[in-house]
């Protein structure tokens, strides 16, 4: 059973993806950057993950084109056109190689490859089946993120706080 | 700072749209332990609310005077987020174990569903004064370089 | 009490940087003090909680009220082992140490940045303290975001060339997270779950699964991403300029921690989580980081021979320490493992005690490449503690590097590894031979200029550097009780 | 070989995961621009979310992890198989974060050093350092 949308979407995605790659001025390439995140909030959501196609659309593409804008709008016109440079060495040695381990890595993670579904199995089903009865919150994945899990969303939110503190210590060094 | 926006169609079309954006930021705040949405998202909107209205608005205008003061307040979030956790140890259970948290009359469930949606507003606290003052850091950069240019 | 030590050692610099903020909008003084307050804090706590696992022994924490032993562990889990112990006591005396190092020459002097730059200081530390402690892979992941972001900010404060030494550690500091997440992710897909007991579990109880294709590949990426936050040799180039470009009161800090804790990292998912311990001969791997410490371990001591810059030899003799550590790691047998995890900590002291000398060269005499050293003859203080130091990082014997050399060397000879010997004793030919030349141009025949610069050694720097030179000794000294500790971790391993 | 293809467009969004990591690795690795190797960071660290979700994807048309009215009076009825798997939405969650906190710290450090040397290409700066 192919699913076409998703097969369109997929190559949609990477059009501008190779976009951003092509594009010659920096501001152009933030702009296609900020569609390609709206793709990839569909193709999250396509694929069943609405919190996350969520989070995506309103801090990958909003907050993250806000702050790359924001940086260049004090660049001058010609700092932000872009030169051809020759491919350095790493890159044709290095991504052929990648390529490679990449595609032998993913091999088994087909559905119908051999049965390797621990993924859905081990711990999932534990979250599904028991995270109503012991947290009252029908949406799952808020569950095991802010119970199960709220550990990690602690950390992660000191890494905000960090990004933050680490701005301000960065670029306010004249007393405002 | 940045300058107020100057076309009188954004200036009116911001002031009806930052009190939307702010009240749909406390809907996906809370409304995330039913549907999609939570901490992150909420968060986000409302700093992003925040800096429509410094857009938008110009320096002197209420929302954008509160952003201001909303800047300096970095670690409130966390420590509303640490804060709860901590209550959980006083009755003797592990960090940020909800179940713990010494509410009269209240079960394990009802605990930790307050637990979330307490830490859901640290974390929508942190992420909006965190984008705010990331924003304001690169702003404030930027209008330094137009004086001295 | 004694269960929630490790929550509270972790909360004690977390809440305190959070904190600061709030406290630093009126009161600029009490940043200082209070950072030092809380790492002196986390530093009794530490030794603390060392003398309770001694007595009873190994403990796992589980958050959130999952208990760590459920069949599925739902929830995170921190493993409070007597390794995790002994580091976080090398952490929190380092950090502190650190902090007191760089009172004099704190480059925060402006008033908006002294809040932020304490904050950063204590979140880097909380974040070291999660890696020691986790037992869950994603949760070291965030923790390594959070200690890389400081680490940024805190190497960029020094403005100039430290900007663009940052902006180098910050792309392939990510690049290197995002192996790594890459690595969990397969690890995820294989395993079902992230709790690295419950993986380990998983591959003793259908030992095929390691060979297939995709636990492969994600061991490969995950030792990428490792490999690039522990600068191991091929992967090295960002930390030179960051070391040397960073200000003079974080060198130490990042060189004593960052390399360090991102190996323990290392180490933890390879015994740990991938059971490497228990079924050596099904592990290429363990052999091919064993090739990669030997390279790191020649190249390092190597490039550091052809440095001029102070630090940035330093810095070179820090990547062949974590190849030497590696070459230990990887030859599975108990003398090995506990040599390389003593000379972990002892390289950590070293790697500090070395950048604190170099960075009060700098300071009080303007030292700051190899041949204007002679400057430092008038300084007894400095000179007594970096001869110790050398001693060690040559690994001469009262010092603590040569015992963990020794069990490293003895532990080679077990395994009959015998390039891994020849690797490891070459490195020390070619680190003394940088040390030789470091104390041709100390104590050479150059007259020494009179610059009138050389004011006297703040009493911080003077107890900072005398700390670690003494405590290297002492270490050496009393070897016996920590190796043991050591042997009995790798024996819990499977070692 | 047709089998492989057959496997590919089943699951799409795993040969997207290839593509998009080679894009994004190779606009870091040959722009010497900072803001085109931030870009090319996004896309990498992108990317891997994508396949981070694509593994909790279940066969059978299984819904978002939200449970239905009729599943929170009886829990005891959910079958896993009718929902996504929700663990790889909250690693998603929690890395998405990671990579915009990442990406506003080098954005900090990209505008302080235009301020202090004038230009965006890294080369150029190097240069003008020495």
């Amino acid at each position: 059973m192919m699913d076409w949308f998703e097969i369109a979407l997929v190559i949609l995605l990477i059009t501008t993806a190779v976009g951003v790659i092509r594009v010659k001025t920096l501001i152009s390439a933030v702009l296609i950057l900020a569609c390609y995140s709206f793709l990839m909030a569909v193709v999250w959501a396509q694929l069943g993950a609405v919190d996350v196609a969520f989070v995506e659309a309103v801090v990958g593409a909003g907050l993250s084109t806000v702050l790359f804008l924001l940086t260049l709008f004090r660049a001058r016109a010609k700092d932000t056109q872009l030169r051809r440079t020759p491919t350095p060495l790493v890159a044709l040695l290095g991504l052929p190689l990648l390529g490679f381990v990449l595609l032998y890595a993913i091999a088994p993670l087909y559905p119908d490859g051999q049965p390797l579904r621990p993924a859905s199995t081990h711990v999932a089903d534990a979250y599904l089946q028991e995270s109503y009865k012991a947290t009252k919150t029908p949406n799952v994945v808020t569950a095991v993120l802010m119970d199960y899990r709220a550990f990690d969303t602690l950390i992660e939110t000191g890494v905000i706080f960090t990004a933050g503190i680490a701005c301000a210590l960065l670029l306010r060094s004249h007393s405002e | 700072m940045i300058e107020a926006h100057d076309s009188l169609i954004v200036r009116s079309a911001g002031k009806l749209l930052i009190p939307l954006s702010q009240l749909f930021a406390l809907y996906v705040l809370f409304f995330g332990q039913y549907g999609p949405g939570g901490g992150f998202a909420g968060g986000v909107i409302l700093g992003t609310s925040f800096l429509l209205a410094v857009l938008v608005l110009g320096p002197q205008a209420p929302p954008c005077r509160l952003a201001h003061q909303l800047e300096h307040g970095d670690g409130v979030g966390l420590m509303i987020f640490v804060g709860v956790g901590g209550l959980c140890l006083i009755g003797g259970g592990t960090f940020l174990d909800y179940s713990n948290l010494q509410i009269p009359g209240w079960n394990d469930e009802e605990r930790r569903s307050l637990g979330i949606v307490l830490t859901q507003i640290g974390v929508a606290a942190d992420i909006a004064v965190t984008a705010l003052s990331i924003v304001f850091s690169l702003g404030q950069h930027h209008s330094q370089e137009a004086s001295h240019e | 009490m004694r269960d929630q030590l490790p929550v509270i050692l972790f909360l004690v610099p977390f809440a305190t940087a959070i904190c600061l903020p709030m406290v630093g909008l009126k009161a600029h003084g009490w940043c200082r003090p209070m950072a030092l307050v809380s790492l002196l804090v986390m530093f009794v706590l530490a030794v603390g909680n060392l003398l309770l696992v001694l007595k009873h022994g190994e403990q796992s924490y589980g958050f959130a009220g999952w208990s760590a032993s459920a069949s599925p562990p739902l929830g995170i889990v921190w493993v409070n082992d007597a390794l995790a112990s002994v580091m976080m006591v090398t952490i929190s005396f380092l950090a502190s140490l650190c902090l007191l190092y760089s009172g004099p020459l704190s480059p925060a002097t402006e008033k908006p940045r002294i809040v932020p730059y304490y904050a950063l200081i204590l979140l880097l530390v909380s974040a070291l303290t999660g890696i020691v402690f986790a037992g869950d892979i994603f949760n070291v992941f965030v923790f390594l975001e959070v200690a890389a972001l400081s680490a940024y900010a805190l190497v960029a404060l020094a403005g100039g060339r430290a900007l663009i030494a940052a902006f180098r550690y910050l792309i392939l500091g990510t690049l290197g997270s995002t192996f790594y997440l890459l690595g969990v992710v397969f690890f995820y897909a294989t395993t079902g779950t992230l709790n690295m007991e419950d993986i380990c579990q998983q591959f003793t109880k259908n030992p095929e699964l390691l060979h297939s294709k995709a636990v492969v590949g994600g061991m490969a990426f995950l030792f990428l991403g490792l490999g690039i936050k522990m600068a191991l040799f091929p992967l090295h180039a960002w930390l030179p300029g960051a070391y040397t470009h960073a200000p003079d009161a974080i060198s130490p800090l990042l060189a004593g921690l960052m390399t360090k804790v991102a190996l323990y990292g290392c180490v933890r998912v390879l015994f740990w989580g991938l059971a490497a311990g228990a079924q050596t001969e099904q592990l290429p791997a363990l052999t091919l980081l064993g090739g990669l410490g030997m390279v790191a371990a020649l190249a390092g001591s190597l490039l550091a021979l052809a440095q001029q810059e102070l630090k940035r030899m330093f810095a070179y003799g820090g990547i062949s320490h974590i190849g030497l550590i590696l070459i230990g790691v990887s030859q599975a047998n108990q003398t090995a493992f506990a040599g390389s995890m003593f000379y972990l900590m002892n390289d950590a002291i070293m790697q500090a005690g070395l950048f604190f000398i170099a960075g009060a060269a700098i300071q009080h005499h303007g030292a700051r490449t190899v041949a204007d050293l002679s400057r430092l003859r008038r300084a007894p203080w400095l000179v007594t503690a970096f001869i110790a130091l050398a001693l060690s990082m040559i690994g001469i014997p009262p010092t603590g590097g040569f015992f963990g050399k020794w069990h490293i060397i003895l532990g080679c000879l077990e395994a009959e590894n015998y390039l891994a010997v020849t690797a490891i004793v070459v490195s020390t030919l070619l680190t003394m031979a940088y040390f030789q030349r470091l104390f041709l141009s100390m104590f050479g025949h150059r007259e020494v200029v009179p610059d009138s610069a050389a004011g006297a050694l703040a009493p911080s720097t003077k107890l900072a550097v005398g700390l670690t030179a003494l405590l290297v000794v002492v270490l050496g000294l009393c070897s016996e009780p920590l190796i043991s500790i050591f042997r009995e971790t790798a024996a819990g391993v499977g070692l | 070989m047709s089998e492989h293809i057959q496997a590919a467009l089943e699951r799409p969004s795993l040969i997207a995961f290839v593509v998009l990591f080679l894009c994004g690795f190779f606009v870091m690795t040959t722009n010497s621009n900072m803001i085109k190797k931030l870009i090319g960071i996004y896309l990498l660290q992108t990317s891997v979310l994508l396949l981070l979700v694509t593994i909790g994807v279940k066969q059978n048309a299984a819904s978002v992890p939200i449970l239905t009215e009729k599943h929170i009076e009886s829990p005891e009825t959910i079958a896993p198989a009718a929902y996504v798997n929700p663990l790889p939405h909250v690693l998603t969650l929690t890395a998405i974060v990671v990579q915009v906190a990442t990406l506003g710290v080098s954005l900090a450090l990209v505008a302080a050093i235009y301020r202090k040397y004038g230009s965006l290409d890294e080369n150029e700066v190097l240069q003008r350092i020495e």
